[in-house]
This record gives structure tokens, sequence and C-alpha cells, in this order.
């Protein structure tokens, strides 16, 4: 185990990363600005429809379906945030800790299992 | 395109006067003219199958007949399209087919020039839905009470000429084209 | 590591560095992986691939590469500006930061991160907003579900690949990537684990939107899905998230599945042999990912999210437990190899009872001959 | 132009635009579909874009020079859409075809079904999502093929090698072991495919119960073709009306029970196995002797006030030639039947209902060729 | 997933089996004799001027009416004190080539086996950036007859 302070200097280097990153993107697009040619056209600034000209505005409704799943996903991940700590010190703490978490495993397949039979799963 | 005196006709004017008689016999229109015997009705000898001439304002009512009756059974339409016979008016073509039966029978019904309208066959066969959307922008045919009217092949908006029709110019619209595609060029460059 | 390389001890100029060499490794690999790909795809089909560009077609990426800068780079105008532009960042980005806990060698990474492998979840899953982003903002239909697919499939192979790697966690007791690795000098993880290896490169295919889980950006479907309306290098910023992604993930795999730079038998290695053993642990899976893209079909929306819902997270979970109940007990690690092989031939019964069709049919499809005359 | 969606929580279905500028669409074909989430809830089809007057052009065009408009209407199987239309005005002109240019003729059309299903089986490979392993695969075997009606007829797709009354020149001299070459490497090529599809879990789970048409709607809207037998309707006019020499031959057809799209696939391959028998039953029929009627008038006339109408089992189908003559060296109406239009048309009772992705797959199914739909 | 594994195989196989394809524009195929792209104009190397007499019958017989042929007397025929037998020859001979579609009727209406159809890889390789320079004119037509390049193949 390293020690706290180490531990959060670390993170330094992920913020680094995510600069680094950043400018890598930018001066990519900087250098295509100044290298690619760039023209004026009406016709080509149309979306890709297949060759038609687009039939109205694509950002409507989404199928509810997505939401569904998004909710399911959410339920489900929450679980898996309290199963992370849990995974590498459930050893040291013993079997309570384990039958914890078999409990709360079980209740949430149950909950999965409910949300099978009411056919949150079935795509229609 | 010198030797025209080979042509070989030489046998078929004898054929057809004489052997439509007998031959009719042979082929279903004994039973044809049995199922459809509440419809005006002529029989022709065609080559393979049995041409049948129906008035179009008989036509749908014998189709009907022809797909229903147990003895036939025309549950197949294979093909439906139109013949511009000029002065005579459009011939619409019917080639029908029975799946059980194994049996082909064609059926001709004929459109004066003046008034091409007739019923539509998707009362009968879906099938004939397209193939009556293609006749109908073709031949200028007005198909009463088609489900969906509109244009199969041609642009929306061509309603107005019939290119099927032996009255279309065959080469105007090529030299419309080429011309749209830089031909005029190419024959500048033929005259030289 | 906290003692930098070149003796240099100031730890953000240390990060600097190493992020550099990154960011340099990662574009060759990139370019080798997309030839490779080329090449292998190639094979698999019988055909040559590129010839054209360098000898053998090696330089086929550096055309490419070339080509895509100089390219019109180009904005629909319905488009929305600013979640069309920012969706090359918000894809690239996550992607990147993966690379800070890769593990090459011993002591060679960015940094070791002590929730390493928590932290790779993480940064994989941002970028699916940044695929939602190009989705929504290209005012394209094709984009536009495209998006929406990728979101609903990135977040349900999530849950798969998160409980796959809490697994392997489990048994090395650890999430640091530097710890997994050492924990497997004897032993590589994939031998306790065979089921989750399964779910992990299914997952992770899943993740990678790679065939047969490819459907964001299914050709013959949404035309290239979220990035259709991306052109030039705003475009391929996408690919290259997209292979740098399949790196990571081939590095992840063999860090977690194969023992890292360990070798199985754990001997010492020179930092060669340990660049070596790695390369060729990660080619193994990006191979693998090559030879099931060139084999498989596309699942479809609803079969893709009901195989993850219904078989893998039950049988993930399954697993998490068993591995609890053995840590727990002590019990013989052979148990879990087991149980673990069991799980397989689950998995493979379940996969071939949800092809079979729901009303069941006669078996022989096609009655040869002319009897069944309707 | 783009036409700003009304504000509000009401519905609205997506349209989306299929077409004609698609990678699945097989050609120039569009289709609207109105989604609702993944579900195609209608679909309008649209043709029409490849339309260039095949029939009024042939209307223009003696006998010898329509041969090569019907390459046109088929591409992919130009022998079999020659052959109607050179049986058509053979039958009018009551040329008698010597035996071995039939023979040849039957060999180089089963052959042409062998490279159209071949094309079939990698293009649906590619619309079930499979990255174009299959498609090459299509394309090695078709290759053969296409080499081999290269070197017979001179040209790898418009082969205006059929003409009225045999053939238009003898066929090379190792015409036979040449097929029999071809015919390994395709038995090959199939049993490539039916490793690498017919029992991938994926292309399964893609492919059966999708698309379902019943054997009576089938018939009701006129399909025809393996898209046909694949209903479970056993309509092939090699058997229900055998023309060449087609009842001397012994095959079966395949015919499907589901009629969806994995039984599309199924009949296709296994049709394809039956076209090798037949090649073979020919290739040991045939004889030596001319190709050519002995007396064929230079310029050829129809008699007057005739029709026919013939119709051939093509790879997609009944392709069948309506030819109405009123003498003279010119057809007086051609009409083209032809199966991909009558097949298309059953798309939409076939994608209503199903997903976006299958209604790709149900239209790859058809195996269409624009170039026949749009004649 | 058995079926799975089934598919890795094949295409594994054909891994292992090798390319089918060829690096095609340094790697040409070997083309048939019956090969056919456009149609070209012969050269009569015993007396030196073309076969063609310019009779119009293979402009009557085009489907797609792509050519145009005009004639002239023979300025080097027998009553003019030249050596050949041809009395009129071909004076101006164009072809389309965007739109010629390569039916071979052309060659077989020819009463002098004058016309043939490229069989090598120059008649398959003719892409241009303007249509009117698909036009192809009398020496255009002749030059691979003149230099030898194609082997007429002549159906019996």
């Amino acid at each position: 185990m390293l020690p706290v302070e180490e531990l959060f200097s670390n993170y330094v280097a992920v913020l680094i990363a995510g600069i680094v990153a950043f400018f890598m993107v930018i001066t990519a697009l900087i250098a295509s600005r100044l290298l690619a040619p760039f023209s004026e056209e009406r016709e080509k600034t149309t979306t890709y429809e297949c060759g038609m000209l687009p039939l109205r505005r694509a950002s409507t409704n989404v199928g509810n379906r997505f939401y569904l799943y998004a909710i399911l996903f959410i339920i489900f991940d929450v679980e898996a945030v309290f199963i992370f700590p849990w995974a590498v010190s459930f050893i040291g703490i013993g079997p309570m800790a384990y039958w914890t978490m078999f409990t709360f495993v079980v209740i949430l397949g149950l909950g999965l299992a409910y949300a099978w039979k009411k056919g949150a799963l079935q795509w229609r | 395109m010198t030797s025209d005196e080979n042509v070989n006709s030489t046998n078929e004017e004898e054929t057809s006067e004489v052997e439509v008689v007998d031959s009719l016999e042979d082929t279903i229109w004994p039973l044809i003219n049995r199922v459809l015997s509440s419809v005006d009705v002529t029989p022709e000898r065609g080559s393979i199958d049995l041409i049948t001439r129906i008035p179009r304002t008989d036509i749908i009512r014998a189709l009907q007949i022809l797909k229903n009756n147990e003895e036939v059974q025309f549950n197949y339409l294979r093909c439906l399209t139109a013949v511009d016979n000029e002065s005579e008016g459009v011939d619409v073509v019917y080639h029908l087919y029975s799946i059980p039966k194994n049996i082909n029978l064609t059926v001709k019904t004929n459109l004066p020039v003046e008034d091409k309208a007739i019923g539509t066959a998707t009362e009968v066969w879906e099938a004939a839905n397209w193939l009556e959307r293609e006749t109908a922008e073709m031949f200028g045919i007005k198909f009463n009470n088609h489900p969906d009217p509109r244009t199969l092949l041609m642009p929306e908006d061509m309603t107005d000429t019939f290119p099927l029709l032996k009255s279309h110019p065959f080469a105007e619209i090529e030299i419309l084209q080429g011309e749209l595609l830089g031909y005029d060029r190419e024959t500048q460059g033929d005259d030289e | 590591m906290s003692n930098g390389i070149y003796g240099i001890e100031i730890a953000w100029l240390d990060a600097v560095i190493r992020l550099h060499i990154i960011v340099g490794l990662m574009t060759v690999v990139v370019m080798g992986l997309i030839y490779v790909e080329r090449k292998i795809l190639a094979r698999f089909q019988q055909r040559l691939g590129p010839t054209r560009t360098g000898p053998a077609g090696l330089l086929q990426s550096v055309a490419d590469g070339l080509k895509l800068v100089g390219k019109e780079d180009l904005r629909p105008r319905n488009a929305d500006p600013w979640t069309f532009e920012l969706a090359p960042y918000m894809v690239f980005i996550p992607v990147f930061l993966g690379f800070v806990i890769v593990p090459f060698a011993f002591g060679m990474q960015v940094r070791i991160l002590e929730l390493g492998l928590i932290y790779f979840v993480a940064t994989s899953s941002l970028g699916i907003i940044g695929w939602v982003m190009a989705g929504w903002g290209s005012d394209n239909r094709y984009a536009m579900i495209g998006g929406m697919r990728a979101a609903a499939q990135g977040i349900s192979y999530e849950l798969p690949l998160v409980l796959s790697l809490i697994s392997v966690a489990m048994v090395s007791e650890s999430y640091n990537l530097n710890d997994i690795v050492l924990s497997q000098s004897t032993y590589p993880n994939l031998l306790w684990q065979p089921l989750v290896l399964v779910i992990f490169i299914i997952a992770g295919l899943a993740e990678l939107n790679r065939t047969p889980f490819d459907i964001p950006v299914g050709e013959s479907e949404v035309v290239g899905g979220p990035f259709v309306e991306y052109s030039g290098i705003r475009w391929s910023f996408f690919f290259l998230a997209e292979y740098a992604a399949l790196f990571i993930m081939g590095l992840i795999f063999a860090a977690v599945f194969m023992g890292g730079w360990a070798w199985p038998l754990g001997e010492e290695l020179g930092r060669g042999w340990q660049i070596l053993l790695v390369t060729i642990k990660t080619s193994l899976f990006i191979f693998l990912v090559f030879w099931i893209r060139a084999s498989v079909p596309r699942l479809r929306i609803d079969q893709l999210m009901s195989f993850s819902w219904k078989i893998l997270l039950p049988l993930a979970f399954l697993q998490v437990l068993i591995n609890g109940a053995v840590l727990v007990y002590e019990a013989p690690l052979w148990i879990l190899t087991i149980t673990g092989m069991l799980g397989i031939v689950v998995l493979v019964r379940l996969i071939e009872r949800a092809v079979r069709p729901q009303p069941v049919t006669n078996e022989s499809t096609v009655s040869i001959g002319n009897e069944s005359v309707s | 132009m783009v036409v700003e969606s009304t504000p509000g929580f009401e519905t609205q279905d997506l349209l989306i635009n299929v077409g004609p500028q698609h990678p699945s669409t097989h050609g120039v074909f569009r289709m609207v579909l109105e989604v609702d989430g993944e579900i195609v809830k209608d679909l309008v089809p649209h043709i029409g874009y490849l339309h260039r007057g095949a029939e009024k052009l042939c209307e223009n065009n003696d006998f010898r020079q329509g041969v090569g408009y019907m390459d046109r209407t088929e591409y992919l199987a130009s022998h079999n859409a020659e052959l109607s239309y050179v049986m058509a005005v053979e039958a009018l002109a009551e040329l008698e075809v010597p035996e071995r240019a039939q023979w040849i003729r039957m060999i180089l059309c089963e052959l042409n079904r062998l490279s159209s299903h071949f094309m079939f089986l990698g293009a649906f490979g590619v619309d079930v999502g499979v990255f174009g392993t299959p498609f090459i695969y299509a394309w090695r075997e078709r290759e053969a093929i296409i080499d081999l009606f290269e070197e017979i007829s001179g040209d790898r797709m418009m082969y205006a090698y059929f003409r009225a009354g045999g053939l238009a020149w003898e066929v090379p001299g190792n015409f036979e072991e040449r097929v029999r070459e071809v015919l390994v490497s395709t038995r090959q090529g199939m049993k490539d495919f039916d490793n690498l599809l017919t029992r991938n879990e994926i292309f399964l789970a893609r492919t059966k119960n999708v698309g379902i048409i019943s054997a009576e709607d089938a018939v009701e809207l006129g399909m025809s073709g393996p898209t046909l037998r694949a209903s479970g309707v056993s309509l092939d006019i090699r058997k229900a009306e055998p023309y060449m020499y087609y009842d001397q031959i012994d095959f079966d057809v395949p015919v499907g029970t589901n009629g969806d799209v994995f039984d599309r696939y199924l009949v296709r391959l296994k049709e394809m196995e039956q076209s090798v028998h037949i090649i073979e039953q020919c290739l040991a029929r045939l004889d030596d002797g001319p190709i050519m009627p002995e007396r064929m008038p230079r310029m050829l006339r129809l008699p007057e006030d005739q029709e026919i109408y013939v119709r051939t089992e093509a790879p997609r189908g009944e392709y069948g030639i309506y030819l109405v003559s009123k003498g003279g060296n010119k057809p007086w109406r051609l009409k083209v039947r032809s199966a991909c239009l009558s097949n298309l048309q059953a798309l939409k009772k076939m994608s209503v209902g199903q997903y976006v992705a299958d209604a790709i797959i149900i239209l790859g199914s058809i195996d269409i060729v624009l170039s026949e739909v749009d004649r | 997933m058995r079926g799975i594994v089934k598919s890795l195989a094949t295409t594994m196989s054909t891994f292992i089996r090798g390319p089918v394809t060829r690096g095609y524009p340094s790697k040409h195929r070997e083309l048939p004799e019956r090969d056919r792209a456009f149609p070209l104009l012969l050269w009569d190397k015993d007396i030196d001027e073309p076969f063609c007499t310019g009779c119009h019958a293979c402009e009557r017989a085009c489907p797609v009416e792509c050519m145009t042929v005009l004639m002239k007397d023979n300025p080097s025929h027998e009553s003019q004190d030249g050596n050949s037998k041809r009395r009129k020859i071909v004076d101006e001979f164009w072809i389309d080539y965007g739109r010629c579609m390569r039916c071979n009727i052309c060659v077989e209406v020819c009463n002098f086996e004058a016309i043939a159809m490229n069989n090598t890889w120059s008649g398959h390789e003719t892409s241009v950036y303007d249509r009117s320079d698909l036009v192809m004119d009398l020496p255009q037509l002749m030059a691979q007859s003149k230099s030898d390049e194609i082997q007429e193949w002549v159906a019996d």
C-alpha cells in the first residue's frame, strides 16, 4: 500500500494525460484547418440521407426502450460500485462479509428476475 | 439485310385459319368456356397458351371467377401488361397460371383509344398492384379504384406522356439526354 | 512508480515525458494495427490487402493519415455546433486516459494506480458520451440511431465487463494492475477464471464495438453510425480512439488474464523479454478480435441486449459469488477452474437454446422434393 | 428541405430513408422506413432509378440486336435472360434448335444460376453483417464461373452468346473439362458457405423466423423462384412446364417450410447442389453436332399477329418474355416479366413489424437485381 | 457456439489456403483468346490499307448506333495504278466507346473481316477524363492492328 499523499499525486498524471490528449486533438484539428482545402458550398453541408434531401430534423424522439435499459443500468452499476470495495477486502473480514454481499446480490438478482418476468428486458 | 427472300414464314398462312377450330378442342378452351359461361368470351389460339378475349366491362368479374372456381383455380398472376395497337386501342393482357392445376391462360381485353379505363385486378390478386401501376404510367391506362395510383418507374411528375405507346417518340429523349451529358460536342466532331 | 525515468524526480515532468512517449507509441501502434488488421482480414478472405503504398503496402496507414489531414472538414449546417465539435474530444480523451495505467513491462507504465482496474472501467465507459454526442449532434438519422445503439450497448456490456474484472481482482486481491500481474507469476488468472475470460472477451468486443457487436457502426444498416457525418481529421479521431481502445483492451487482457510480462512459470526476465511477452499476449487478443470480425455476422439490437442481461450478467454474478465462497473458506483454487469450465458449458448451452426459434418447427427446415405443394 | 418538427411531447415516428445511396440496397433502390424505436412501422419502396426503357429499345431493334439488351436487364444471370428472349423468338419463327446447342444452353444457364446464387450468398452474408468474408468467398467462386463464360463468349457479364436458333459460335474445345474444373471449385465454395453460415448461431438468430411470408401470400403476390419456394410452394418452371430438356434430367426442387429469411438462404444453397447435379447430367448427354439450325435466315422475320409468353426459371424466379409480333424484323411489343419486381412487392408485407436491421436482410434475402426490376 | 467455432475454423482454413486475388494494376490476368473489349479496325498488312471498305454494314447493324462511317474511292485501287482490289475504302470511322455495348454484332455482319473485338488488356483499360475522348477516330482504331498488338479471333 502506498502512502495517501502518493496515492493522490499519481492522479496528477491523469490530469496531465487529459491535457495531453486535448492538445493532441486540437493540434491535429488546427493542422487540418491549415492544410485542408475549404470551399463553401451549400450542397456539401446537407446531412447524408442516402442521396435524398433530409426529410425533417433527425433529433426527434428516441425509443423508450433505451431509457428503460438506462434505468436498469444505473441500478446494477450502483450494485457494482458496492461490490468494488468489498471484492478485495472481504477475505480479511471473513465469512460474515461474504454472506452479507451474497444476500445483497441475491436480492438484486431477484430484482433482475422480476424485471425479466415483467418483460423489461424484452425489446417489444 | 440484303437477303430478305429467306424469310421463313412460308407455312404460317396455311396453319392459322384451318387449325384454330380443331386445335382449340385440344386446349383448355372447353373447360374455360364452361367456367366462364356467364361471361362473353371469345377464344384465340395462342402459340403455347390459350388466349381468350373478354370485354372490359366483364373483365374483373371474369378474373374473379377464374381465380375462385374450383375447376381452374388461376391463383397466380404471372404478368399483367398492355399492348398498343395504335388505332385499334390498347389491349390489356393478363397471363394467368394455376399452380394446383398447372394450366396457363392468357386473358386479353381491348380498350378504345379515347377511353382507356378499366377495373383494377388488385381486387383479385395483390400481385397486380405494381404491374398495374407500371402499365398505367407506360400506356396511360386508368385502373379504376387502384389502391396506390402513383407512378412506379417514371418520375412522379411525368403523368402526361406515356413512353410505351407507339406514338411516343423513340429517339427524342435520348437526344435530350445526350445534350445534358455533353454529347453535342461529339456530334459536332462527327460532322467535321 | 515514484523514481522517474532518466533520473527525473519531479513527478509531473516525469508524467509528461512518459505520456509523450505514449503518444508516439499509440500513434505508431494504431497505424500498425490498422495495417495489420487490413492484412490479416485480407488473408482470412483470401485477398492480398494493401499492396500499393510502400513495400507490401506498409505505408498504407501513413498515406491514409496524410490524406485525412488534408481532407476538407465538413460540418452539416443543421448540426448542433458544440455537440458536433466536442464529440471527437469526448471520444478520444477517455481512451487516451486509459493509457495511464496499462503496464508494458515491470516498471514501464505511466503510473501505478491503486485502483487501476476501476479507473480503466471508468475511463472506458466515458467514451460512450462522445458517441452519443456525435450521434445527436450530427442531425442525421443514421448517426442518431447509431449513437443510441452505442449508448444502449455500452451500458449493457459495461456490467459484465466490470463484474468479470471484479472476479479477477478477487482472486488477485487487488485492483492494482502491477499487483495483479505480480500475483500471476506462477499461474496466470485464466487458469482459475476460464468463464470470466470468455465473458471478458465477449463484453470487451461489445465495448470496442467490434463484430459481432458492431451494431452502432453497422455498415449495412446505419452506414457508419455516429460518425457518418464526420470527415477528415475529426473522423480520424474516432478511428484512432477505436484502435487505441483495442490496444488498451489487449494490454488489459494480457495483464489481467495472461500474467502480463510475467512468464507463466515465474522466472525473472530482462526488460526486452518482458516487452516481447506482453506484445505476444496482447497480439493474441487482437488477433482473436480480427479473426472473429472476419467470421461472424452481426447481432440484432434486441438479441444483443438480452444476451447481456439474460445470459452474461447472471453468469457473471454467479461467478463473483462462487469466487467469494471459494476464497473466503480458503478452498483450493482448482474448484474455480472446474466451476468456470462448467460455466462455459452452461454459456454454450444457453446460447444454443437462445438461438433456437421460439415456435419449434420441424428440424429439417428444407424438405427436398416436390411433395409439399400448397 | 428540412421541415422543423413540431414542438411538444407527442410521439413522432422516425422516418429513415434507406437508399438510393446506401451500402445494402443492392443497387439504386430506395425504401422509406417509418420507425418506432427500432421497429419498422411502415415501409414505402421506391424504384425506377435504373429504368432504361429496355422494352421500348427492343421494339426498335431487330431480334439479333435485342439479345444484348436482354443481358442488361438481368446482369447477374444474363444467360437466363437471353434464354427467354431467344426461346420466344424461336417459338414464333418456328426454328428448330439443334440438340447440342440446347445442352450447352442448359449448362450455361445452370452455371449462371450458380454464379448468381453465389452473388446472393455473398451479398446476403454482408447484409447480415460478416465483414466481407462471404463476399470474397462468393467472388472467388463466381470468378471461376465468369472466367469460363469469358472463355466461351468473350465477355464477363454481357455475354450476347445465345442467338435465336442456337448459339453465336461454338464453345472452345476444352469446354467439358473446364466445366468440370469449375464444378470442383463450386463444390468447395458451397462447402465453405455451408460451414461459415448455415450453423453459425448468430446467423441463425438473425435469420430464423424473420420476414416470414406464408405460401398463400407469396402466391397472391406473384412471387416466384427461390423466394416463393422458401415459403413451401414447389413451383419451379423447370419441373412444372419443362423447357429445353429439363424433362429428361433428374433433379429435385428444394422447398422451404417456414418462409423466413433462413429458408430463402437454405433453399438457394440446396438449389445450387441441384444445379451442379444438372450440369453433370448435361455434360454426360453432350454430343457433337451443329449449334445453329441448317436453314437459318440471314435476317429473322416473324409472322404477323402472333404472340407468345415464354417463361423460364431464372435464378431469381420466373423470367418471362411476352413477345407480340406484327410481322417484320422487330418485335411489336416486348414485355419483360421481371421476377424481382413481383418479389419486391412482398417486401412491405415481410418487413412491417420487424426490426430495422431485419428489413435490411429481408431485402437482401429477396435477392433483387435492380436493373431487372426497373428494366 | 459450436457453429461459431465452425465459422472460425472455416475462415482459418482460408487463411491457410492463401490469397486468390492478384495485385491488379501491376499484375494482369491472362485474357482468353475470345475476350472482347471494344471493336477495332484491322489493317491489311499486304497492301498497307485497312480491310474496311466503309460499307456501312456494321453501322446499320449496331444496336446502339455508336458508329459513324464515311466511304471514299480508294486512291490506291488498281484502276488508279495502285495494288489494291478494293474499289471503295473507309474514309472516316468513328466509334463512340462510351455507347458501345460490345455485342459483337458489328464483327458478325462484316463481310470483309475488317473489324474485330479487341482482346488485349489495353481494350479494358480505356478510362478517360472526358466523355468525348471516348469517341475513337480512324487512326486510333487502326493503331493496335497496325502495331500487331491484337490477334484476331474469328468465330467459325
